[in-house]
């Protein structure tokens, strides 16, 4: 299906749903989270009957990203769904297809809001480093002592999980001034690798207090590393962001107490229903409503909310309204 | 394993052609110029590191360590042009020679320490990600933001155009026909070749092959440098993570270009090709609706078929070669 | 024993055996003389089944043998001893004797700790195979082969790299594995040793055989005659001529004093213009050793040389080659031939430093017409890879180069190593040529023959020692062997 | 150690195809192919002794394919380990759809912590595999074929070793240990990614060759590969154990790797330069003597 140039640009004559396509892209293949993010997507496809086609690469990197954005421009698509892994990498690209007509938005990971429409926001780095903190703190006797904790997570070059870090050892200081960041280690998203870095926190550090673990890689990885050495929530708190179903059975043996994350395949389904619904030819308009099959109306809110200075009418943030805290009492009723 | 190399690339060449056809039919869009010329951009760091890694590969040795450099000169761009505040092209002259120099610290342990450069550079690649992650980490500017800012006229090197050609392409021919001369027309070339076919032999005849090798893995760096700054061009930001997932497809081009593994033979036109047809098939099964994560399995397949074909049947070869090769040469 | 009908066999559209029959009998030593690419060794190594034949058939004790392998040729009773030695560098001496075999390690272990003595060689069952000199490689193979018992041995050039002592333990066992049945095929090009030890001698040309019989109803001049392609005949005794130059005054080109390294010590001698010294010894005596001392492989630690005047005294090669000096590799595979590159690349691989920055591929080609031409080497194109050349050829190849670069003196360390009658007889005349020019040369050599009729003087190394140098008149066989021997004790005695 | 065991098996079965003078960048197909194929079969309540023999044909299977490209199509054994290894990965795709295998069950997980006289069962099975091949690759006569082939390809054909066949078993050998790797994989870490092992391939080469296995071919020891993949694991937790600031993780290794094998390789050209003095000086000393 190829599109005729510029016939969106006026927003005009709108397209028949089944020939619009729409290119969901996640940072990178083989994680879990992406992998739900695109089980939400592909359902909203088939429910409202466009096109939406799954391309990622492996590895999540800045050329690979760009190298995707360009063939999804140059085989036609009408619009692209991104969870970005970096903020300004990918500017030419988009560039260059917003040029040609192609609408863009973002989830999970936005860009330069320049360079997209919406972003389908999951919360701020605000909402999101405190929802890790007092993940941890909600489980302490005393809170307010001094505590060891420990950030374990992807890389240092990730834009998303380093911006909630850093926001959450803001946090920290003020709410918690006596508690001790004593490591950040890196699992690069790969689990062998991250069992090992795992345990070895654990043996370096034996009176750990809590470890935090917002990847969806190190998260189960180091649930597993306590597992094996025999701890449980009551030993070390670990808590952090990963899919409930890569989490549920340490829940369920009490190596963890809580985990959180948002509903990861809501966020999917709302980037490529926004993605299909700006390719339809529809005008966007920060402060308007949108009406979402099945999810009812999501508000488009300024991009001033994320802190960004650039703001523009047709530029704009829709944040997800809940995130999730997964326990013992909820996890069985979410299956992603 | 190809005793020929010119009749190798004309097996190249063929591929080429036909993928162009095939992608062509399957999607009419794919036989629109400027998308084909605009991919060179994809492609462009993994061919410019392939042509010299050849160099390499042909002194019997390898260089991993390229991909790290790309992510190290990016950030060494960065650092210099927006923390230290020199002049752009000041700042790219100096990154280009910082994979020179990571290149001099393969050569150099390589050639006078003899150690396996697999190891080495290995090594390397680790050094060189690493001192750019601390880089990064000491200048104050978070990691995962890397270095934005840069001028419009750096923005240029990747994505200009000359003559209604991208720069990526014309990047593309300059490099290959510096790596063209130099290894197939002048003297250091041939030092090249000998130092792969038989070191020993070439330090018999008077030939530094230390210093040769050395030189070998300096060029490599450069050519990573290089690499480095024309993806922080074509990517308007520097970050510290570029190239990392360019290790594989490096080596695929070097080897599908006909080079043997373990030197002394092939040259940078098969590389140049096999990095064409690697980056359009990208491109032609992407347009063909095939998604990213399952192109490998195409790759390798076409690995397999290709190399296989020819290697087995020297009779073919044998029958193409005449019919190619009209050259009468007396002896 | 063995029998061979018919054998033909082609490379790609190379045909090398044009149909082969020959046998095989108990104790009898058979000597197959060819040249160069003749197809002795191909002959022979169908027959232990590493090379299959295109067609016609082996019969071994009687039995028709179908499709052989190297492991069933083994099983009744086939060895091959190699003519390039074929070993596993990285594993010991003892390794190398022991791998492959079927029986107890530690008796494979005593009966080859007990055929070296009886050799007389001197092997260290320790030794990495990787640090044994050429001549160390082939004697391994030949114990390796010896070992073996089997019943029919193939000893393909065996004696290349040998010198006369040891090539005379080596006969000695030979003759007892004759009398105790075994058959032999021996390969070689020296035609002295076809008399020395066989029984019936066979000449291969072509890839036919174009003589065979009893040893005793040939000559060596007819051994020549059957080797040498038709019309050619003159050119073996391409006779060499001797001069005793007056030296009186004149200064050496080449000047070495008191040299001490690795290997040897308080070495001294002279080459003048246009002379043909020759270095004598034993294998392992350090002949190798000071010649690569000299081109600046290896650093020696006092002592000073000089060439044509000028001190050379541990000039890296490079300089040393840009002083006027040139050397021929003794182990030509690993130290002399660039195998997977053209027989154009492999000559002009010194002389492209006179090019410029960029090669000229027309001067390449001239130079290489050049010395293809003048040194006969048989090619069928310069575009030739080096490796498909025989040995004589590539031999050829690796003199090439040396004499592009002008040389004042060329070193040769064993340049005739496995190479046929003719060939040889052409590197002889290369030689007298150069001497005529006035290059000297300074040849180590293993061939008692070859070193005896060729050196207008010989000095000899023992033990890395060279004390002895015999005048022209003073050289013929006995002296040369007293003197590798270091009993020599002056030219009155040697006449006795 | 435990977190090496897996480096072990992989760098077992790699040193296997070094010693020929081959390379198999496929492991880490293997691995993932075999982890998402077995912690499948283990999941959804297979027997342990199903996923192990599903493991070896799996690990077998490729090994087979390799050996066939590589001696039969005549392609060089990077080339051809490589294109599997890409196959390998998007077969692992499509099996799993992209999907995790998550949900492993405890007993399975369970594996790799059970001890015996305070030692971890695991742990101990690959070691005394580990000291047995190394039994078999230097003591049994055949063993020594591996290293023969690597050492010298022409000498072992006129020896009459099948080198062929060697150097398939050396890439079915490779594919098994990548296979059981996957299982100690499944056991170790729970849930398996579809990038399950990605990149191990180079860290498994650099672990032989870090314990002195030649890229070349012909030389090493399954021990010191074992030894190699030890040093190279420890490092990555020694360094969160020295407190080390993250980032920093990177350069350090890359450091030490290098330091580690120039030294290496300093130590023994000077140990060769020396024996080789000491053996032709002994030629000169012996005519003094003799004086
Ligand atoms: N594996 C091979 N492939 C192609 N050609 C070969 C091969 N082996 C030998 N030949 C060719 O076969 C011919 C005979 O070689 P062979 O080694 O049998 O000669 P030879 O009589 O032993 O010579 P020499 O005295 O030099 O040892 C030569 O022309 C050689 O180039
Ligand atoms: N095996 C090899 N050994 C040495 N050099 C080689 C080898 N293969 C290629 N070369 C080098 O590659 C260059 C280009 O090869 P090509 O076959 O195109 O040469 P050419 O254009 O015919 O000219 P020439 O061979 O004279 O340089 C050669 O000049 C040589 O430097
Ligand atoms: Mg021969
Ligand atoms: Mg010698």
């Amino acid at each position: 299906g190829s599109k005729e140039e510029g016939g969106s640009k006026d927003g005009g004559k709108k397209k028949d749903a089944k020939d619009i396509q729409v290119v969901f892209i996640p940072k990178m293949t083989g994680n879990a989270f992406f992998e739900s993010g695109n089980d939400g997507a592909q359902e909203m496809a088939k429910k409202v009957g466009f096109k939406v086609k799954y391309d990622g690469a492996p590895e999540g990197t800045v050329a690979n990203q760009v190298q995707i954005i360009n063939s999804a421009v140059n085989s036609g698509a009408d619009a692209i769904a991104i969870s970005s892994v970096t903020s300004d990498g990918l500017n030419q690209a988009l560039k260059k297809a917003l040029d040609a007509g192609i609408k863009v938005v973002t989830w999970d990971s936005d860009v330069d809001p320049k360079y997209r429409s919406v972003y389908i926001n999951q919360g701020t780095p605000e909402i999101l480093g405190k929802m890790l903190v007092d993940m941890a703190a909600e489980q302490m006797e005393q809170p307010d002592d001094a505590k060891k904790i420990a950030w374990f997570y992807s890389s240092p070059t990730v834009p998303d999980q380093n911006s909630w870090v850093n926001y959450a050892n803001k946090y920290i200081k003020e709410k918690y001034p006596k508690w001790e960041v004593v490591t950040t280690q890196y699992g690069d998203a790969n689990e062998q690798k991250s069992l090992q870095v795992g345990e070895s926190i654990l043996s370096s550090y034996p009176d750990i207090d809590a470890i935090i673990c917002p990847d969806s890689t190190a998260l189960p990885a180091m649930a597993q590393a306590a597992e094996n050495k025999g701890l449980k929530a009551k030993d070390v708190i670990i808590t952090g962001f990963a899919s409930p179903n890569s989490m549920r059975q340490f829940i369920e043996n009490g190596t963890i107490n809580n985990h959180g994350l948002w509903d990861v395949k809501d966020q999917g389904a709302l980037a490529v229903y926004v993605a299909y619904w700006l390719a339809q030819g529809n005008a966007l308009k920060v402060g308007d409503s949108i009406e979402v099959p099945d999810m009812g109306t999501v508000k488009v809110e300024p991009n001033s909310i994320q802190g960004y200075d650039y703001t523009a009418d047709d530029s704009g943030i829709i944040v997800l309204p809940e995130r999730i805290v997964f326990t013992k009492d909820n996890t069985n009723d979410y299956n992603f | 394993m190809f005793t020929k190399i010119p009749k190798w690339n004309l097996t190249l060449f063929i591929l080429i052609v036909l993928e162009i056809l095939v992608f062509g039919m399957i999607n009419p869009r794919f036989w629109n110029i400027s998308i084909l010329l605009n991919s060179f951009n994809d492609f462009i760091a993994i061919a410019i590191i392939g042509f010299f890694v050849t160099m390499v590969v042909i002194t019997g040795g390898i260089d991993i360590s390229g991909v790290s450099i790309i992510g190290l000169s990016s950030v060494v761009t960065g650092l210099l042009f927006q923390v230290a505040g020199l002049n752009i092209w000041a700042s790219v002259l100096c990154a280009v020679l910082t994979g020179g120099l990571c290149g001099l610290l393969n050569g150099v342990l390589i050639a006078y320490g003899r150690v396996q450069a697999m190891v080495i550079t290995l090594g390397g690649m680790l050094l060189y990600s690493g001192i750019a992650i601390v880089l990064v980490g000491l200048s104050g500017v978070s990691t995962y933001e890397g270095f934005t800012g840069f001028p419009e006229s750096f923005g240029q090197i990747a994505n200009g155009m000359v003559l209604g050609l991208p720069n990526a392409v014309i990047i593309f021919f300059i490099m290959f026909l510096v790596a063209y001369i130099l290894l197939h027309r002048t003297r250091f070339g041939r030092y090249v070749y000998l130092s792969g076919v038989n070191q020993n032999t070439a330090e018999y005849v008077g030939i530094h092959t230390r210093k040769v090798l050395t030189a070998a893995y300096v060029l490599s760096g450069l050519s990573a440098g290089i690499a480095g700054v024309v993806l922080t061009s074509y990517l308007g930001s520097a970050r510290s993570d570029y190239g990392a997932e360019y290790l594989m497809p490096i080596l695929t081009v070097v080897v599908l270009g006909g080079t043997l593994i373990t030197g002394g033979k092939g040259g940078v036109v098969g590389t140049a090709l096999a990095s064409i047809i690697l980056g359009f098939m990208q491109v032609g099964l992407q347009m063909a609706g095939v998604a990213t994560q399952y192109i490998g399995l195409a790759t390798g397949v076409l690995l397999i078929v290709s190399v296989a074909f020819l290697g087995i049947n020297s009779d073919f070869r044998f029958n193409v070669k005449r019919i190619i090769t009209h050259k009468p040469n007396g002896g | 024993m063995v029998r061979l009908e018919g054998i033909r066999k082609s490379f790609n559209r190379n045909t090398v055996l044009q149909g082969i029959t020959l046998e095989l009998n108990e104790s009898e030593v058979i000597s197959i003389i060819g040249g160069n690419g003749a197809g002795k060794s191909t002959l022979m190594k169908i027959l232990t089944g590493i090379y299959q034949p295109d067609s016609g058939t082996i019969e071994i004790s009687g039995e028709r043998a179908g499709n052989l392998n190297p492991n069933s040729a083994h099983e009744r009773g086939i060895y091959l001893v190699p003519q390039e030695p074929l070993l596993f560098p990285n594993m010991t001496v003892e390794q190398n004797l022991t791998i492959g075999f079927g029986k107890n390690k530690h008796e494979v272990k005593e009966e080859s700790i007990k055929l070296i003595r009886e050799l007389g060689w001197d092997l260290d069952l320790k030794r990495l195979a990787a640090t044994l000199s050429i001549a160390e490689q082939q004697q391994l193979e030949i114990i390796k082969g010896l070992l073996r018992k089997s019943k029919v041995l193939i000893l393909d050039e065996p004696t290349s790299t040998l010198t006369f002592s040891e090539t005379a333990a080596l006969f000695k066992v030979i003759e007892q594995l004759k009398n105790s049945g075994v058959g032999i095929f021996y390969i070689t090009h020296r035609l002295d040793e076809v008399f020395q030890i066989s029984t019936h001698a066979v000449i291969l040309r072509d890839g036919q055989v174009t003589l065979k019989g009893k040893i005793d109803e040939f000559t060596k001049d007819m051994l020549i005659q059957g080797l040498l392609p038709v019309g050619n005949e003159a050119h073996y005794e391409s006779r060499f001529e001797k001069r005793m130059a007056e030296r009186q005054g004149e200064e050496a080109v080449l000047k070495v004093e008191n040299l001490v390294g690795d290997g040897f010590k308080n070495i001294s001698f002279e080459v003048y213009k246009g002379e043909v010294v020759g270095l004598a010894g034993l294998v392992g005596a350090g002949r190798t050793e000071i010649a690569e001392a000299i081109y600046g492989i290896n650093r020696m630690k006092s002592g000073k040389v000089y060439l044509d005047g000028k001190d050379i005294t541990n000039f890296s090669i490079n300089q040393a080659m840009n002083s006027g000096l040139a050397y021929i590799p003794e182990d030509r595979f690993l130290h002399g031939v660039f195998s997977i590159s053209s027989v154009r690349h492999n000559i002009t691989a010194q002389i492209i430093k006179r090019h410029g920055l960029f090669t000229k591929k027309k001067l390449e080609e001239q130079v290489a017409n050049r010395y293809i031409d003048r040194l006969r080497i048989k090619v069928s194109s310069q575009d030739d890879e080096m490796k498909s050349l025989s040995g004589g050829n590539q031999q050829k190849t690796v003199i090439a180069r040396a004499l592009s670069m002008n040389p004042k003196l060329i070193i040769m360390d064993e340049p005739t190593r496995g190479i046929d009658a003719a060939a040889r007889g052409d590197i002889y005349s290369i030689m007298t040529e150069l001497k005529n020019q006035g290059i000297s040369i300074l040849l180590i050599s293993s061939d008692l023959e070859e070193i005896e009729r060729i050196s207008d003087r010989i000095y000899a190394v023992y033990q890395g020692t060279c004390d002895v140098c015999l005048s022209l008149d003073e050289i013929n066989a006995a002296n040369v062997m007293k003197a590798a021997f270091g009993t020599y004790e002056g030219s009155d005695q040697a006449d006795v | 150690m435990k977190s090496s065991l897996l480096y072990i098996v992989l760098a077992v079965g790699m040193t296997f195809v070094l010693l020929t003078g081959n390379l198999d960048i496929s492991v880490g197909g293997t691995l993932g192919l075999t982890a998402a194929v077995c912690g499948t079969i283990l999941r959804d309540g297979g027997s342990i002794l199903t996923a192990v023999i599903v493991a070896i044909l799996i690990g077998a299977g490729v090994g087979l394919i390799n050996g066939f490209g590589v001696i039969k199509l005549n392609i060089s054994s990077f080339i051809m380990t490589l294109a599997i290894l890409s196959i390998t990965r998007v077969l692992q795709v499509i099996y799993t759809n992209g999907k995790w295998v998550e949900n492993i069950p405890a007993k399975v997980k369970g594996l790799s912590n059970i001890g015996i006289f305070g030692m971890n069962v695991l742990t101990v099975i690959v070691i005394v595999g580990v000291i047995l091949v190394q039994v078999y690759l230097t003591k049994s006569s055949k063993g020594r074929y591996y290293n023969a082939i690597g050492d010298n390809r022409d000498g072992a054909v006129s020896l009459g070793i099948p080198v062929n066949r060697y150097i398939a078993y050396s890439f079915v050998i490779s594919g098994i240990c990548a296979a059981l790797a996957g299982l100690i994989f499944v056991s170790q870490i729970g849930f398996v990614s579809t990038n399950a092992g990605a990149g191990i391939e180079l860290t498994v080469i650099a672990a032989c060759v870090l314990g002195g296995v030649s890229l070349i071919g012909g030389i090493g020891t399954v021990v010191g590969a074992a030894l190699g993949a030890i040093i190279l694991t420890s490092i990555n937790s020694a360094l969160v154990y020295m407190k080390v600031p993250a980032f920093w993780n990177s350069t350090i290794s890359g450091s030490l790797l290098i330091i580690i094998v120039v030294i290496d390789a300093l130590l023994a050209f000077k140990a060769n330069q020396k024996a080789r003095k000491v053996r032709l000086n002994a030629r000169v000393l012996q005519k003094e003597a003799h004086d």
